[in-house]
C-alpha cells in the first residue's frame, strides 16, 4: 500500500519531500548518510584549515579561506537537509563528538606540507564530487537540492586544487618533489575514500532500490580512476601502487590491495589524527558554548526546517 | 611620500587582522557565524592585496614581496590587530572597534585627492558597511540581548580592546602633509567620528567605555614598535613562501 | 545536558536574473537581523543575489502534502467548494470597495 | 476578530517534487487557512501545484533596498570562482615542451 506507492514514486524519478510518508528504514538510513556527509565536511575543514595561515600568496590564502569556508557552508546545508527528517543539528553534532556517528576516514590523516593541501583540494574533492554527483540524482528532495548547490561550489575547489598541483608539478624541483611526496601519502586514503568493495559493505541493496545510494563503491572508484589517472600521469607524477594497471580489453583500472585492514583500523578510531580531530572539534564547541547560551536565551521552541 | 605611508599602514592593518580572523575559519561558535566571519576575513585580505598593488607603483615590489619578506620592525600596523584571536569575545570586540573605524576611514577616502585610493574606497565601502552591520548586530546581541554571563564577558573584552583600538589613530609623521594635500583628513578627525559612532552601538549594547591609563594605550605600531606576537605571526605566514621566494606558488 | 538548540529561519533569494524570490534553504539564528546576515553569507556569497527575505520557520503555514490531492483536482476540475468561501468572497469585495473609496 | 481588516500573506509554491518553493504573489485573507485556500484558488489553477506555503507579510524580514550595496561586490571575487583557475592548459604544455627538450 503506502510502501508500494512510495517505491513507485521513486521509480518514476519523483522526489520524496519532508512531509511525505516514508518507511522508517528510509528515514534512518538517510539521516545516517547525510549526517556522515556533514561531519566529513566540518572535520575535512581541519587539515586544510591549518595551512590558511601559511598560504604562500594572497590568492592562495584567500582561495583556501573560501574553500574551507565552503566546507562549513556545505556542512550547514547538509545538517539542514538531515534536520528536515527530524533529527536536530545539536543532536547530530553531539553524536559526532561522542564518536557515535562517523565521518569520512580520509580526514584522519595529517596534511604534512603545503603540497598536501593541493592534493587534497584536487583529488579528495574530486572523489567527493564523484560521490555527490551520483547522490544528487537520489530520491530525497532536500538532500538533492543541497547537493545541487554543493556541487556548484565544489567545481571551484576542483579547479583551484588542480591549478595548485599543476603549479607545483611544473615548478621548481623542490615544488615537484613536495607534490609527488604528498601524492604518495594520500594515494591509499583516496582509494579507501570510496569504501570497501561492495561485497563487503552491508547497506548496499536496499539503499540502491530507494535511490539513497546511487552507485556502488567500485563503480565510483573506477569513475575516479578513469577521470584522474591520465591527468596525474600527464604531469609526470606517479602513484604508489606497483600493481596498478589498465586491463587491455575492458579499459578498467585494476588497483593493488589498498590494505582494507588499515581502512577498518582507522575508521574505528586508530588513525594518526582521529583523536586530534575530535579534540579540536570539541574545543571549538566548548569555546563557543557561552555564545550559544547567550543566543538561546531569547528564542522559542525549535521547529523542524521545511525543505 | 605621504601617500605611501598611509597606503602601507592601511595595507598592513588589513593583512594582519584578516590573517588573525582567518584563524577562526572552521572553528567558529556557530556554523553560520563561521561562514560570515570567514567572508569578512577574506574581504580584509582582498583589501590589503588591492593596497599593496597600489603601492607597487611606488616601490616596484609585488604584493607578495611587500607582504612576505618584511620583519616586524618594518610593519606599520597598529598593535590591536596583531594580538592573538583569544576567545570569540576578544575577536568580536576587535572586529567591532576596528571595522567601525575602517568604514569611516574609507567613507572619508572616497573624496581623496589620490585618485586610485578614492576609486578603491567607493568600491569597498559597501563590503565594509556589511562588516560593521555584522559587528553591531553581534555586540548588541551578546551584550544587551544575551545572558548575564555574555554581557560581563563582552564588557571585559571592551575593557581590553578599547585602549588598544586607540592605536588605530596614532598620528604618523606625515599627518599634516596628508591633510594639506587633501589625501586624507587625518587620524584626529577620524577618531572623533569614531568616538561618536561606537558610542551609539555601545549604548544599545549596555556597555560602558573603560577609563584610560596611559600605559595601556596601544601606540607604537605606526612606528614599527610591536608586541611579541607579530614576529611569530609573520614567521608562520611566510613559512612556505620562504622555501623559495623566487618560485611561483 | 540539554542541547542548546535555537530556531531556524527559511531563506528566500531573488537573483539578478530571476524576478521571483526562491526558497534556498534555512539558517539557525536567534533573531531576524542575524538570520539575514547569515543568509547573506551562506546563500549570497557567490554570484547574483539581489535581495533576500528570511521568515521564522514557525511563521510558515504549510499546505500539508495529503492535501496535495486537493490540488490535483484543481488542474482538472476547476472550481472546488470551500465551506464558507462564498460568504468570505463578498466580504473581500466589500473590503476592496472600501479601499477604493479611501484612495479616491 | 476584525474580519474586514484583512492582512496580506505571501504565497510560495512548489511546482513539482524536487523543485524549490517559489514566491508567486500575495493574497488578502483574515487567517492562514483561508489564505491557503485563496492562494490555491489564485495560483493553483494553472499547473499541478504540489505544495504551498503562506506567510503573513508582516512576518517576512527583508534586507532593505539601500543595503543592497552590501551585496554588490559578491560577484567579483574571482579567487573563489572557477574562472580564475582556467589557464592551466598552457602551463602543462609548456612543461611538457621543456621535458621534451631535456630528454633530447
Amino acid at each position: 500500500e503506502r510502501l508500494a506507492e512510495f517505491e513507485a514514486k521513486i521509480l518514476r524519478g519523483e522526489k520524496i519531500e519532508p512531509h511525505d510518508w516514508m518507511p522508517k528504514e528510509y528515514r534512518r538510513q538517510l539521516i545516517r548518510m547525510i549526517e556522515q556527509h556533514a561531519h566529513s565536511e566540518i572535520i575535512g575543514a581541519l587539515p586544510e584549515g591549518t595551512w590558511i595561515t601559511r598560504a604562500p600568496s594572497f590568492k592562495r590564502k584567500m582561495a583556501l579561506m573560501a574553500k574551507v569556508q565552503d566546507e562549513s557552508g556545505h556542512c550547514q546545508l547538509l545538517y539542514n537537509a538531515a534536520e528536515t527528517l527530524g533529527k536536530s543539528r545539536e543532536a547530530m553534532i553531539n553524536d559526532l563528538l561522542i564518536g557515535k556517528s562517523k565521518y569520512s576516514n580520509v580526514f584522519n590523516y595529517p596534511a604534512k606540507t603545503w603540497a598536501d593541501t593541493a592534493v587534497i583540494a584536487w583529488l579528495i574533492d574530486a572523489s567527493a564530487i564523484v560521490n555527490q554527483v551520483a547522490n544528487s540524482k537520489g530520491s530525497y528532495g532536500p538532500y538533492c537540492r543541497a547537493l545541487e548547490r554543493i556541487c556548484q561550489e565544489e567545481s571551484f575547489h576542483l579547479r583551484y586544487g588542480y591549478h595548485n598541483v599543476v603549479t607545483l608539478a611544473t615548478g621548481t624541483p623542490l615544488q615537484r618533489e613536495m607534490v609527488q611526496e604528498a601524492l604518495n601519502r594520500w594515494w591509499r586514503p583516496i582509494m579507501h575514500f570510496f569504501g570497501p568493495p561492495d561485497t563487503v559493505s552491508e547497506h548496499g541493496a536496499i539503499l540502491m532500490k530507494w535511490k539513497v545510494k546511487m552507485a556502488s563503491n567500485d563503480d565510483m572508484r573506477q569513475s575516479f580512476l578513469k577521470q584522474y589517472l591520465p591527468k596525474i600521469f600527464e604531469l609526470g607524477l606517479t602513484v604508489p601502487d606497483i600493481d596498478l594497471h589498465q586491463d587491455a580489453e575492458t579499459k578498467q583500472w585494476i588497483i593493488g590491495d589498498p590494505d582494507w585492514d588499515e581502512f577498518f583500523r582507522v575508521i574505528n578510531g586508530d588513525g594518526p589524527c582521529n583523536a586530534e580531530r575530535l579534540a579540536v572539534r570539541r574545543t571549538a564547541e566548548e569555546n563557543g558554548a557561552w555564545v550559544r547560551r547567550a543566543l538561546k536565551k531569547n528564542t522559542h521552541a525549535y521547529t523542524v526546517p521545511l525543505s | 611620500m605621504a601617500i605611501q605611508n598611509l597606503l602601507l599602514r592601511m595595507a598592513d592593518d588589513a593583512l594582519i587582522i584578516g590573517h588573525r580572523n582567518s584563524e577562526w575559519t572552521g572553528l567558529g561558535p556557530i556554523l553560520e557565524e563561521d561562514i560570515a566571519f570567514s567572508s569578512i576575513a577574506q574581504d580584509k585580505i582582498g583589501h590589503s592585496l588591492a593596497l599593496f598593488t597600489m603601492l607597487q607603483e611606488f616601490t616596484g615590489l609585488t604584493p607578495e614581496q611587500a607582504a612576505f619578506s618584511r620583519n616586524a620592525q618594518d610593519y606599520t600596523n597598529c598593535q590591536l590587530v596583531e594580538y592573538p584571536i583569544g576567545g570569540y569575545d576578544f575577536s568580536l570586540m576587535r572586529h567591532f572597534l576596528f571595522d567601525t573605524a575602517e568604514l569611516l576611514r574609507y567613507q572619508l577616502l572616497r573624496d581623496s585627492s589620490f585618485e586610485p585610493l578614492a576609486k578603491l574606497a567607493k568600491k569597498v565601502v559597501g563590503e565594509i558597511k556589511y562588516h560593521v552591520f555584522h559587528a553591531n548586530t553581534w555586540v548588541v546581541q551578546l551584550s544587551a540581548q544575551g545572558t548575564e554571563e555574555s554581557h560581563s564577558i563582552m564588557q571585559q573584552a571592551l575593557n581590553t580592546c578599547y585602549p588598544l583600538a586607540l592605536g588605530i589613530f596614532e598620528p604618523s609623521k606625515v599627518e599634516q602633509e596628508l591633510v594639506d594635500t587633501n589625501i586624507f583628513l587625518g587620524e584626529k578627525h577620524l577618531q572623533n567620528l569614531w568616538q561618536d559612532s561606537i558610542k551609539e552601538t555601545l549604548q544599545k549594547a549596555g556597555l560602558i567605555l573603560p577609563s584610560l591609563t596611559d600605559e595601556t594605550v596601544g601606540y607604537g605600531g605606526r612606528y614599527g614598535y610591536h608586541t611579541e606576537y607579530l614576529q611569530p605571526l609573520l614567521d608562520e605566514m611566510t613559512e612556505v613562501y620562504r622555501l623559495d621566494p623566487t618560485a611561483e606558488w | 545536558e540539554e542541547l542548546d538548540q535555537f530556531q531556524t529561519f527559511e531563506v528566500f533569494c531573488r537573483e539578478k536574473t530571476g524576478a521571483h524570490h526562491v526558497h534556498v534553504g534555512s539558517v539557525h539564528a536567534p533573531s531576524p537581523e542575524i538570520a539575514l546576515s547569515f543568509a547573506k553569507e551562506q546563500y549570497g556569497r557567490r554570484g547574483k543575489v539581489l535581495n533576500m527575505w528570511v521568515v521564522k520557520t514557525a511563521d510558515v503555514y504549510v499546505m500539508d502534502e495529503q492535501d496535495a490531492d486537493m490540488f490535483e483536482t484543481a488542474g482538472e476540475k476547476g472550481y472546488r467548494d470551500v465551506v464558507d468561501y462564498a460568504r468570505v468572497r463578498d466580504r473581500i469585495d466589500a473590503f476592496k470597495q472600501k479601499q477604493q473609496t479611501i484612495l479616491e
